[in-house]
């Protein structure tokens, strides 16, 4: 927002600094907005921002479903969707035209009211994550001095969403599935923080402007991510494992499992209903896949990207790249693995990545003291995977023994 | 300003309101998640974000889906209570000292009573880098309160898992 | 007219109000900790006033209120737990069928 | 080396594989682009039947199908309805005016097809038959049954071949067979009509209320509709019954006409015997043709055993196997397909009765 701001308080002399065309670009916005007054600008400066948010990643959202159904196709050797428009392009309109006009059934017996708010409860929170992701250099909506934790806040808030929907459907499959978010989401949410934990100790602040600030420089812009930190590389593993569990994708997407309880929370939801928990649930984790962008890959920081007209816009390319190959992964991820059971997930949780999450941090804060880097990158490995053996160790000691099969050969 | 402090707290009150006077508790807890959410916003309205988000993250991420669970295990599921219990004796009795309790708060904030006691002019600092200055505070001026908070908390973990799982320990 | 810390010390004690109705008159254990739960926030609200009114050079009332918050979940965490011992126990959770001391 | 998750890794590239697999290797797709592609069928896939016929100028006079019914009677779902084509005089023209089937009903069992003795009835391998209505839209009629044989050599061709030769042989056998009976001064020829002259007046009963004159004013549809209604009152009452039963519709034009008839016709009933007899009914049962045919000659209670669709599978139409089969010029009494098992055992019991076996 404050970006937008500055960007137009200067704006002409900017554009007139873009070859070819910033002659008439800045003409042309001088045109519309030359000498408008101050409110004017600090309206369109607060007016961009939730624009592009509500319009852009929406966007972001109906291509998503398009590729994920096109590269499960491909990973199944299969050709997905190609029928609506060239390569399917149109598929997403069709299917949103579908899914509007289809009847919208509410169960009898169901809460009324509940029912209706669920969808709606369930996509405020994932737009409002948007709130705190910066997608170029100083481009953030809001620069909160508490995004962080604001974000973690309000996607904690968004389990309210599926537990409502699963309980006012009066239909037992929903509420297993209402359950099971909400035992998952709490659970997951400890190590995800205490993964994120371990970048606000390196950094020193919750603003995930700084945070993506603290990335840039070194080698091209690229050797200062925090993914190629060992405590990074761990943090980057635990949060994507975390956000993935709180967005309820595959394989942790226990609580909308088609082959155990039908479709979980939205079993009972059709229509309009449905596609906002479906949008909800992807905004989710498109969010969640830009903050851990933001905090593990260097955020909007590439070659090229910096202050100024140009390498601002190069740092919106690299964070858009970034984000698509965070959902690339996750759609491969889906792809790929399989369901976990229920108790999987939650000795997993406890087991693995809880303590995992607390070493990491004790490894930011040998990171921290031991200045020389040589030694530091040294002792952390050793650290972390002193850890992640022991802790291999202490999770393999049940024995999986051969089944026995009463009645199938 | 002044909208928003009557927005959220007429939020704040009717949220409260319904949540003690509702028949279904699944109906009482969502309107408490809104008081929650009332309180939240005054939170952010008096510059204290990070309490704003502290009180999401515990009160409406955790206490609430508690209650929630909680609610489940105890009862039928849909969560509706049996007779109207809501304006019984108890109730009135209930009514009464709160009015009570309330309008002796009340005088004593009519009174000015208070503000003899506090200072009257507020100092004019800004408000940024807060969440830095009051983690510092934690584990400098605080942190022996901050230790002591730690072991509570594990004390009532390990507390309440005791004694939810009091019959499944029994057993063995 | 502007919002002063009367406004909000008459809102807290309203909802303290509220809650002490709820705790006091229902017969749900689980509403009685809701009501619990008002009259805490209800108090850490008139933290976070006064601090915003008239101490926010110091830090203490926003540290306070973290304690609280951290002691009310803490306390409804247990008090879950309870709810959930004694309804294994009476199968209800209503407050007025608790009468025995023997457990 | 294992470590968790290790399985984890070797499926994901696993996975990448096939999905850039995909992209460069087509054998590994196998998805049919439907409307533009399309499965090879395998030959002996079927799915709903088709009527056969041999030349393409003349799909009606060349189609196999003798409306003999024998399908009709086994299709276990009931979906096929079979009206036999008469012309105007009402005899029967050994092909079907209505065919219907109901491919909503039809379960593609095939037979239909194993039952047919003329290989006129097939099972088709087109797949493509939605519709956008549910009732008489998956009504075939006989228009789009008709396949040619061309068309049924393109689809099995296996299976045409095989059929075509078989139906070869048996033309010749029969033309061998006819040869030496056309050779003869032909014996039985003049057969039918001499047991069928003498046709008792008893007979003449049950006969009359059947026999509609050939000037009253009817179609030919009312007049088979008429014929067989009548028959079926005829029948399920009993020859004593018969005329109270035809009593409530008195007063209708067609009752009038068939009581005009009743009192009438003795003479045109002798006048064209053949035409007269209740031709096959599901309301008729066997025992009630007999009855009917109780005190005729042996020639026409072999006739009233049989099926009595004309439909040739035994080289003759049925009035002439009964004849043939008195007369002694035709000793297998199997022939008739239609009538199965019951006919061949009543047609044995019956010349066992006349003491010609």
């Amino acid at each position: 927002m404050d970006t937008v701001y500055q960007f137009l308080q200067h704006a002409e002399e900017v554009l007139r600094g873009i070859p070819l065309v910033g002659g008439l670009l800045a003409r042309l916005y001088h045109a519309l907005l030359g000498g408008a007054p101050e409110w004017v600008l600090l309206a369109i400066s607060i007016a961009v921002p939730i624009l592009f948010v509500v319009s852009v990643f929406p966007g972001i959202f109906a291509y998503t479903t398009l590729v994920e159904r096109k590269a499960l196709g491909r990973i199944q050797n299969r050709i997905g969707p190609n029928r609506v428009g060239r390569w399917g392009l149109l598929q997403p309109i069709a299917d949103g035209v579908k899914l509007l006009t289809k009847e919208d059934i509410v169960p009898r017996s169901a809460d009324k009211f509940v029912h209706f708010l669920a969808p709606v409860a369930a996509v405020i929170p994932s737009v409002l994550l948007f709130s705190v992701v910066p997608i170029g250099a100083g481009l953030v909506p809001v620069d909160l001095n508490i995004g962080l934790l604001f974000a973690f806040a309000i996607s904690t808030a968004s389990v309210l969403a599926l537990f409502m929907g699963g309980w006012a459907s009066r239909n037992k499959f929903s509420l297993l599935g209402a359950m099971r978010a909400v035992a998952q989401v709490i659970s997951y949410e400890v190590p995800m923080v205490l993964a994120a934990v371990a970048v606000v100790m390196a950094v020193g602040s919750l603003s995930t402007l700084a945070i993506a600030r603290a990335q840039s420089g070194g080698i091209l812009n690229v050797s200062h991510w925090f993914v190629f930190r060992p405590w990074g590389f761990v943090g980057f593993v635990l949060f994507t494992i975390g956000a993935m569990a709180e967005s309820a994708r595959t394989p942790f997407d226990i609580p909308e499992a088609e082959s155990e309880i039908i479709a979980g929370y939205h079993t009972e939801y059709s229509g309009f209903k449905f596609a906002l928990f479906q949008l909800g649930e992807y905004l989710a984790s498109i969010a969640m896949a830009g903050i851990t962008v933001t905090m593990f890959l260097g955020g909007y920081n590439g070659p090229g990207s910096g202050p100024g007209f140009f390498g601002g816009l190069i740092s919106v390319f690299w964070f858009f790249s970034k984000l698509g190959c965070m959902i690339v992964l996750t759609i491969w991820i889906r792809g790929t693995w399989p369901r976990v059971r229920v108790d999987q997930l939650m000795s997993f949780a406890w087991k693995i990545l809880l303590p995992m999450s607390i070493v990491n941090i004790v490894a930011v804060a040998m990171w921290h003291y031991i200045t020389i880097r040589p030694i530091a990158w040294i002792g952390t490995t050793l650290w972390l995977v002193l850890w992640f053996v022991t802790l291999n160790k202490l999770a393999a000691t049940e024995k999986i023994e051969k089944r026995e099969y009463r009645y199938a050969s | 300003m002044e909208i928003a402090f009557w927005i959220l707290s007429a939020i704040t009150v009717m949220g409260a309101i319904m949540a003690i006077s509702l028949r279904n508790v699944m109906h009482c807890l969502l309107s408490l998640i809104l008081f929650f959410f009332g309180i939240a916003g005054h939170y952010f309205l008096l510059h204290a974000e990070f309490l704003g988000a502290v009180q999401i993250l515990i009160y409406i991420g955790a206490v609430a889906v508690l209650i929630a669970l909680a609610t489940m295990l105890t009862r039928h599921i849909t969560g509706e209570e049996g007779p109207r219990e809501v304006l019984g004796g108890k109730w009135w009795a209930g009514m009464g000292t709160a009015a009570i309790i309330a309008g002796l708060l009340w005088a004593i904030i009519r009174k000015d009573a208070l503000a003899r006691l506090l200072p009257t002019e507020a100092a004019n600092i800004s408000y940024t880098a807060l969440v830095g200055d009051i983690g510092r505070a934690l584990v400098a001026d605080w942190v022996v309160p901050l230790e002591a908070m730690a072991v509570l908390l594990t004390a009532a973990l390990i507390g309440a898992v005791v004694i939810a799982l009091e019959e499944v320990i029994r057993k063995r | 007219m502007n919002v002063s810390l009367e406004h909000y010390l008459m809102l807290t004690a309203f909802v303290f109000a509220i809650g002490l109705c709820g705790a006091l008159s229902r017969k749900n254990a689980i509403i009685v900790l809701m009501g619990i739960e008002i009259m805490f926030n209800a108090g850490i609200l008139n933290f976070v006033a006064f601090w915003h009114y008239k101490y926010f050079v110091s830090l203490t009332a926003q540290v306070f209120a973290i304690f609280a918050i951290s002691i009310a979940a803490a306390e409804s965490a247990v008090g879950l737990a309870l709810v959930i011992a004694v309804y294994r126990h009476y199968r209800s959770v209503d407050l007025d069928e608790m009468r025995s001391l023997k457990g | 080396m294992g470590f968790i998750g290790k399985g984890l890794f070797e499926g994901m590239v696993v996975t990448a594989r096939n999905f850039v697999g995909s992209y460069f290797d087509k054998e590994r797709l196998v998805t049919v682009q439907y409307p533009e592609e399309r499965v090879q069928v395998p030959e002996n896939s079927r799915t709903f039947p088709f009527l056969v016929f041999d030349a393409d100028k003349d799909p009606i006079g060349t189609m196999r199908c003798v409306a003999c019914k024998i399908c009709e009677v086994e299709c276990p779902p009931q979906c096929i309805y079979i009206v036999m084509d008469r012309d105007e005089k009402g005899k029967p023209q050994q092909r079907p005016k209505v065919f219907d089937i109901d491919i909503s009903v039809c379960m593609q069992c095939q037979i239909c097809v194993e039952v047919c003795p003329f290989d006129a009835i097939k099972m088709d391998n087109n797949y493509e038959k939605s519709q956008y209505g549910r009732f008489n839209e998956l009504v075939e009629h006989l228009p789009e049954l008709l396949k040619s044989n061309e068309y049924y050599t393109k689809i099995k061709p296996t299976e045409a071949t095989a059929v075509d030769a078989k139906l070869k042989a048996d033309a010749e056998k029969k033309a061998k067979k006819a040869a030496p009976a056309a050779a003869k001064p032909a014996a039985p020829a003049p057969k039918p009509a001499a047991p069928a002259v003498p046709k008792p007046a008893p007979a003449a009963a049950p006969m009359a209320r059947v026999a509609i004159p050939d000037d009253a004013p009817f179609t030919p549809e009312q007049r088979q509709w008429l014929s067989g209604y009548l028959a079926a009152v005829g029948g399920s009452g009993g020859t004593g019954v018969a005329p109270a039963a035809a009593a409530p519709v008195a007063g209708t034009p067609v009752a009038q006409a068939a009581e005009a008839a009743a009192a009438a016709t003795t003479a045109s009933a002798a006048e064209a015997p053949a035409g007269n007899w209740p031709w096959h009914d599901p309301g008729l049962g066997m025992q009630q043709r007999l009855d009917l045919a109780k005190d005729t000659s042996i020639a026409d209670k072999l006739m009233a055993a049989m099926a009595q669709t004309d439909c040739h599978a035994c080289g003759f139409d049925c009035r002439g196997y009964a004849d043939a089969i008195a007369t002694g010029a035709e000793t297998d009494l199997s022939l008739c397909l239609p009538g199965e098992a019951e006919t061949a055992n009543m047609l044995k019991k019956l010349m066992q009765e006349a003491g010609k076996l």
